[in-house]
């Protein structure tokens, strides 16, 4: 009886307990998206598991299961959103390859396929540690901080820290992979890998802290869901640096007229399209960073829903604005527009009700076409659109919180200026630091390839095959 | 003999096929190739900016060699069938008839009119 | 003490509620597949989240963590399914694309591309209104009803408002695109634009209310439990109605005979049935519409089995039968044999045995190649094969319940004739109304491209690019 | 009063129950990884369902809800990874179609798609009942066993037998399909399907039943997580003794020296081992078997680390050693040692840390480069490495195990020796008997085509089929 | 100086190339093509509907640039390698030679006999 | 009437189509093709093993009939612009001249010189 009564009790303050952190919890992550959950919570699994041990001889850890339900939810959900963005890698380098020469098309599958590897490794030994000092246990400034090499079990988490890096590495690599887009064609191969391991190892991860790792933009209320600006416009922004100091191809300006230069495979760029639409489904809604409240599930399946209206109107918009000025519906715009949509989307994807993002997905689909003519006019040449699908328009999804009405300006969480600043610094920032570095690799003969080996293709000149064999030959052999 | 090479646009390839079977010719050979003519790949266009860019248009080559009497019949036969509408439009394309020394069937080996 | 009883019958209380939810649901919507669940139910979303609130202080909510784990796992697994179901939408571009001329490539991929985003505004605007009405709460005739605009939160509902609306809305984006296929290769832009919008907006909606929005279908005890009818079968005779009206391709038929007009490459359509089989693990499994209870999760698993299975049957039946008919394995037969099985397993996928679905798939073979020699004879232009594939597998896979043993028929739920009133009612309509509209087009001119864009292929008459820019071409640039 | 004690102890048991459960399981499927999981766990859908059942009038099952919720967890996470091992049809398809010459492709894309329809439906019918006899309550030697035809309900699994049966025959798929880009461009149709009905319904079951059905290699402690051997081994081995058994392409060795056959299509190959990467994810991570306990849970996650960290490691090695040996970075080198990397962790993913798994990715890597130019130099053809890919990094994969400092090695489960015969166990199984099937079909005349066939290529010659019809054609049509 | 057009079979391009080279004709280009001659299609077709229509059968076409005296010693040569099999087969093709005016190396400018 | 078959390095393409225009050139024919040469197909080469493999590089066939009086301009225009560096390099192609009977207009049906 005694014992029963004292079961009761050890009952109510456990579930209290429970309670409580999912209470944090909810606040915490939805609020602060890819922030790391606050210390309280005690889901952590070393904890965890020592409790399932016990669970053998203690009836007391009764409420043990909802916690360890939790725990695996949580993992489980940022597996596969994980999982989901990974896969859009393949995306980008389909649609790079589409939208680019055939004799350009192996050395972007090589760079796509390359800058993932590099990016993984590097993000693993360096990047996370600059990205999350603080899971580490480190005390760091709110503009930089290095937690140590590898990653490292931070307690307090509410999964695993293998997944939340999986989770982050994979977003590392897209901003890393959106720049190969916009030097197609011209870049060195050497060049390449260099920016991408410095891209992925230093530059993100430390603009990437100043938000999501709870550094200065954070503490300013700076909102941006799962990164239009902190991965989108760092890969669109780097992107631009690199086309201006690359400069264009050969023929792509001829004495001041903009010749465009078809892809080889609307096909490959199309399939590239819907796969990136489909990993998108991880990138948003995945980064709730929990699916444990009912909170954290509303916020992650209205994501779903904001991440499937914003692309659908900015597809729609770019296409008939294009079928307005161009006289024909153009594919490769209406494909752009959509990924605009989902682009601008990213940020605000938990903030705007449903006819918002529609909004949102619409303007987006105008800033594509837009952003497209601007840099013809400016003469700059980014062969598959990266910067107005990546730069400009993740520079729209995070000021579209600070315009469009959001809970987060109402209860005054950030504010236009807010927006603003955070967005400029950290584009400004990707910008500044790529700039210098493609001109030091240009100053040293690292950045662009001959005349002579451009006009012939980097697939023979860089790697020596090409990506379609001759047909008479390989019908020969 | 003759070579007979006429370049024609894609879509009147079956139709001429079927003209030359008409007039007994049954052997030739296609090729696809891009054509840059008097029409400046207008029809290319879905953008202004590619007004001068996309002028190569797509267009199949024909080689037909034939015996001396059978080139007046196979012009015409192509003429008919190759033009697109009434009066024809820029980009129906061309027929150049080349001088022909000899011709060898592999097959056979035979050699000379008989092997055409 | 007295307290502690208390809490021990607040307990009982609660605990029965959630079982008895948990029944009806495993019942209510492993019965009635996409059938909203009973009001019974108390895992509404808003509900929810105020328990998750008091959870703080109030030991007596401890059941709330099981509620909250349905309503966990609901909506995970609704989202993951229309996730995979989402990305169908690449595999019909790539099927489409390859099995047609590179002529018309980029105008297919632009219809694929472009009727997911209209279908996405439609029937997130008019379409789930017309859907499920009762769920807004509005009294709806079994024939006809109209919750409202856009969507709203329905009470009672296991899952979210809106990870229920996307499941459906590609759903309905899946019927729209099925009918590009049949029409393909002569079909104006705008026209197909205009049909998709109203395929999407009212025809899909309607009949579908019929059945899953629990309409007169439902009443009758018709079943289909992820859509042989009511997505494939509605897809499929649109399609039909489509290629009878525009009539056949150029050259198709020559005086009475058939002359096949080849794809330009059957690596992209293979690819695309491999994306569909890969999708249909959201379709199918995903219809189960819930998976807390381990009635759903055995429904749902099984579900996995027998679509599976069906598939496999089929694209050997198909191969083999080909094999035999034509002197060699033709792999287009054998690959729309897979997708055959799997439009006819969609309908029975829960209640016929592993066995029978082997069965179900084999049959599917069968009137894949029996379909695609009745088109030739009827000198019907069917590009793809969707009529075939999706009209004929659709209603084979809704009469197999009523022909082959299953609980349905066993305990009277359903006869072969209520199926077969079932599958016409909705094929019926679909054609009837697909009839009218595509003559409609025809009258005003919006419908058929002359006979000069058709040869010179849609891809310059309508979209002014090329699918493969000639190689010289993009080589010089 | 007595009432609520009675509940207590009702309670006390009952979480006694399901804590010792979780912890067998937790052991014993982490452990054995891929092995069925002890009788002892009462998770069996029958029993849940009553569980459910009861619920409604029955507090005392208040724990019922636990048990549930690892039944879900357990099937909805099995489930998943199977779908993504599916996917990897898709993955083998482009990557063998992309590498081999065009005249072949509908040839490897038949094979590709009819060899997982003959798996599925063999692996139904027989496979599983050689490879888990065990668990249709047989009696089986640790040499051999059968269950029984189908595929029957095993009480005591912690999931579903479809879905267990499902991830699989998908495995049993992924083996057979390894074969086909080995004999590519050679072999007869017909040859295959035998060959490849023939693997999947015996030799991959039975060597299958010694590791994984605990059969005597289970029983010596052999460990192979997720199949390097089991899998890939197999696949291998049966690939190399299909390429000597057929002899090398015509052309492809000229008075001794090696001649490059290039592929046709480099995106369709990158592509490929794009969609191959992502699929592995349910692949490795899947095989833990388990998603209801802390320790699964954490398992599972560090898969997915290792999953990422060894093909990123395996990429770039073999990229930078081309680079040196060849001059210029190629393009399917770095592809073929991300995937060699991923054959490698397979075997050792939840044992190997993080660093160790960039090791086992390195070692990988070279091993590709060795393995080519070791083929080459044997003149034996394999057309798209899939034995240096699946068969030397497979070995690697377990012999890592044997090599590296690792759990199972430190608490001597397993030891060098053990692995060494383990692997060479199961891939001289293969090898040897795919040795003589070969032979046999050589014998009756099966096996190769004609020099004229081969020449003329196998898409006309076997198919009566282009890949890509002529332009001219489809243009024309 | 002749323009030598031969039109083989894709598969016998490698023997060709090697026959030519022996008699040490080491400049050629090779242009994918697909041809129509007596061989209706047979090969091509997996069923029976598609016999008039999959006839464009895929071929290569030689273009050998060659000075007289060489004339000869590469058609045989091209005879040779191309017929398939004993006897030839219909499809293996034809060679056609044209008279030639002159010829430029684009490299050195040179023309004429030395430029081939 | 000539016709001028030039084979020029791909990447030479744009420049020679410039070059033709200037000297009034305005129709042409461009066809995809591989060259063997001289040079052996080093610049393809990723790794040895492939020397004597890879050695079809790829060219582009220009194909443009002119009236005897356009030869030479034609001709010199091509060799300016098809040329690659200051001295050209091996690879860089050749120009052919053959004898042309007649040629026809399919859309006027003129023949002889105005057609072309
Ligand atoms: N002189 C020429 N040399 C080579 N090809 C030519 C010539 N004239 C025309 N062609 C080919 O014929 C195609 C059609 O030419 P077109 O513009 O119709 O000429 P026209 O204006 O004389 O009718 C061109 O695209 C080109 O491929
Ligand atoms: N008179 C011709 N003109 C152009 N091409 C020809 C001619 N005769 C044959 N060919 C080419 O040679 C190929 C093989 O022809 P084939 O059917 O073998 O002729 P034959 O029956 O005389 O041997 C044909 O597909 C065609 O491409
Ligand atoms: N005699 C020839 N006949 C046909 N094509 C030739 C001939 N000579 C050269 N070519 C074409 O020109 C291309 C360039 O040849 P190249 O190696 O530059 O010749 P050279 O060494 O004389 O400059 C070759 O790849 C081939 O396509």
């Amino acid at each position: 009886m005694n014992h029963s009564q004292n079961t009761q009790r050890g009952l109510r303050y456990l579930i209290l307990l429970v309670g409580l952190m999912g209470w944090c919890l909810s606040l915490g992550s939805v609020a602060s998206a890819q922030e790391p959950a606050p210390d309280a919570t005690a889901v952590a699994p070393s904890e965890d598991t020592s409790a399932t041990a016990e669970l053998v001889d203690e009836p007391a850890t009764e409420a043990a299961a909802p916690v360890d339900v939790s725990f695996a939810f949580n993992n489980a959900f940022l597996f596969i959103a994980a999982v989901l963005v990974f896969f859009m890698q393949a995306g980008f380098a389909m649609v790079e390859a589409g939208f680019n020469a055939q004799k350009n098309a192996v050395n972007i599958l090589f760079k796509n396929s390359m800058d993932i590897c590099v990016g993984i490794v590097l993000f693993y030994l360096i990047g996370y540690g600059l990205m999350y000092p603080k899971t580490y246990g480190v005390e760091a400034s709110p503009y930089f901080g290095f937690g140590g090499f590898g990653i490292e079990s931070s307690d307090g988490s509410p999964f695993t820290t293998e997944v939340a890096w999986l989770f982050q590495a994979v977003f590392a690599a897209t901003a890393a992979t959106i720049v190969s887009g916009a030097v197609a064609g011209r870049m060195k191969v050497v060049g390449y890998l260099i920016y991408s391991a410095i891209l992925t190892a230093f530059i993100y991860p430390i603009s990437g802290y100043w938000k999501w790792g709870t550094g200065f933009l954070a503490d300013m209320g700076f909102q941006d869901f799962a990164g239009s600006a902190v991965v989108h416009g760092v890969g669109g922004f780097a992107g631009l640096a690199g086309a201006i100091v690359l400069g264009p191809r050969i023929g792509r300006f001829i004495n001041g007229k903009s010749m465009p230069m078809p892809g080889h495979s609307l096909p490959l760029a199309a399939l590239g399209v819907f796969i990136l639409w489909f990993g998108w489904y991880g990138f948003n809604p995945g980064s709730a960073l929990g699916f444990q409240t009912a909170d954290q599930i509303t916020t992650t399946m209205h994501c779903a829903a904001t991440t499937t209206l914003a692309p659908a109107a900015g597809g729609l918009v770019a296409t008939l604005v294009s079928w307005l000025i161009f006289g024909k519906p153009d594919l490769s715009m209406g494909l752009n527009g959509i990924l605009g949509g989902l682009v601008g989307i990213t940020a605000c994807c938990d903030c705007m009700s449903n006819m918002q993002s529609l909004i949102v997905g619409a303007v987006a689909g105008l800033l594509i076409i837009g952003g497209v003519l601007l840099l013809d006019k400016l003469q700059i040449d980014d062969p598959v659109g990266a910067f107005p699908v990546h730069g400009l328009c993740g520079v729209w999804g995070c000021m579209a919180i600070g315009i469009l009405p959001n809970s987060y300006t109402a209860d005054g969480t950030t504010s236009f200026m807010t927006q603003l600043i955070g967005t400029a610094v950290i584009c400004g920032w990707a910008f500044g630091t790529m700039f210098v570095l493609f001109t030091i690799l240009k100053v040293v003969g690292l950045l662009r390839v001959s005349p002579e080996e451009e006009q012939t293709g980097l697939d023979i000149s860089e790697h020596g095959m090409h990506a379609y064999p001759a047909e008479s030959l390989s019908r020969a052999s | 003999m003759k070579l007979i090479i006429a370049i024609i646009q894609p879509n009147r390839l079956e139709a001429v096929k079927q003209a030359l079977t008409e007039v007994e010719v049954f052997r030739l050979t296609v090729v696809d190739c891009q054509g840059f003519g008097r029409q400046k790949g207008q029809v290319a266009l879905g953008r202004k900016e590619r007004d001068d860019r996309i002028n190569l248009l797509r267009k199949v080559q024909l080689q037909i060699a034939v015996n001396d009497d059978f080139v007046e019949p196979t012009v015409s036969a192509v003429l008919a069938a190759a033009k697109t509408g009434e009066k024809g439009q820029i980009g129906d394309g061309k027929v150049f008839i080349l001088p022909m020394d000899d011709c060898v069937r592999i097959r056979t080996g035979e050699r000379g009119p008989e092997a055409i």
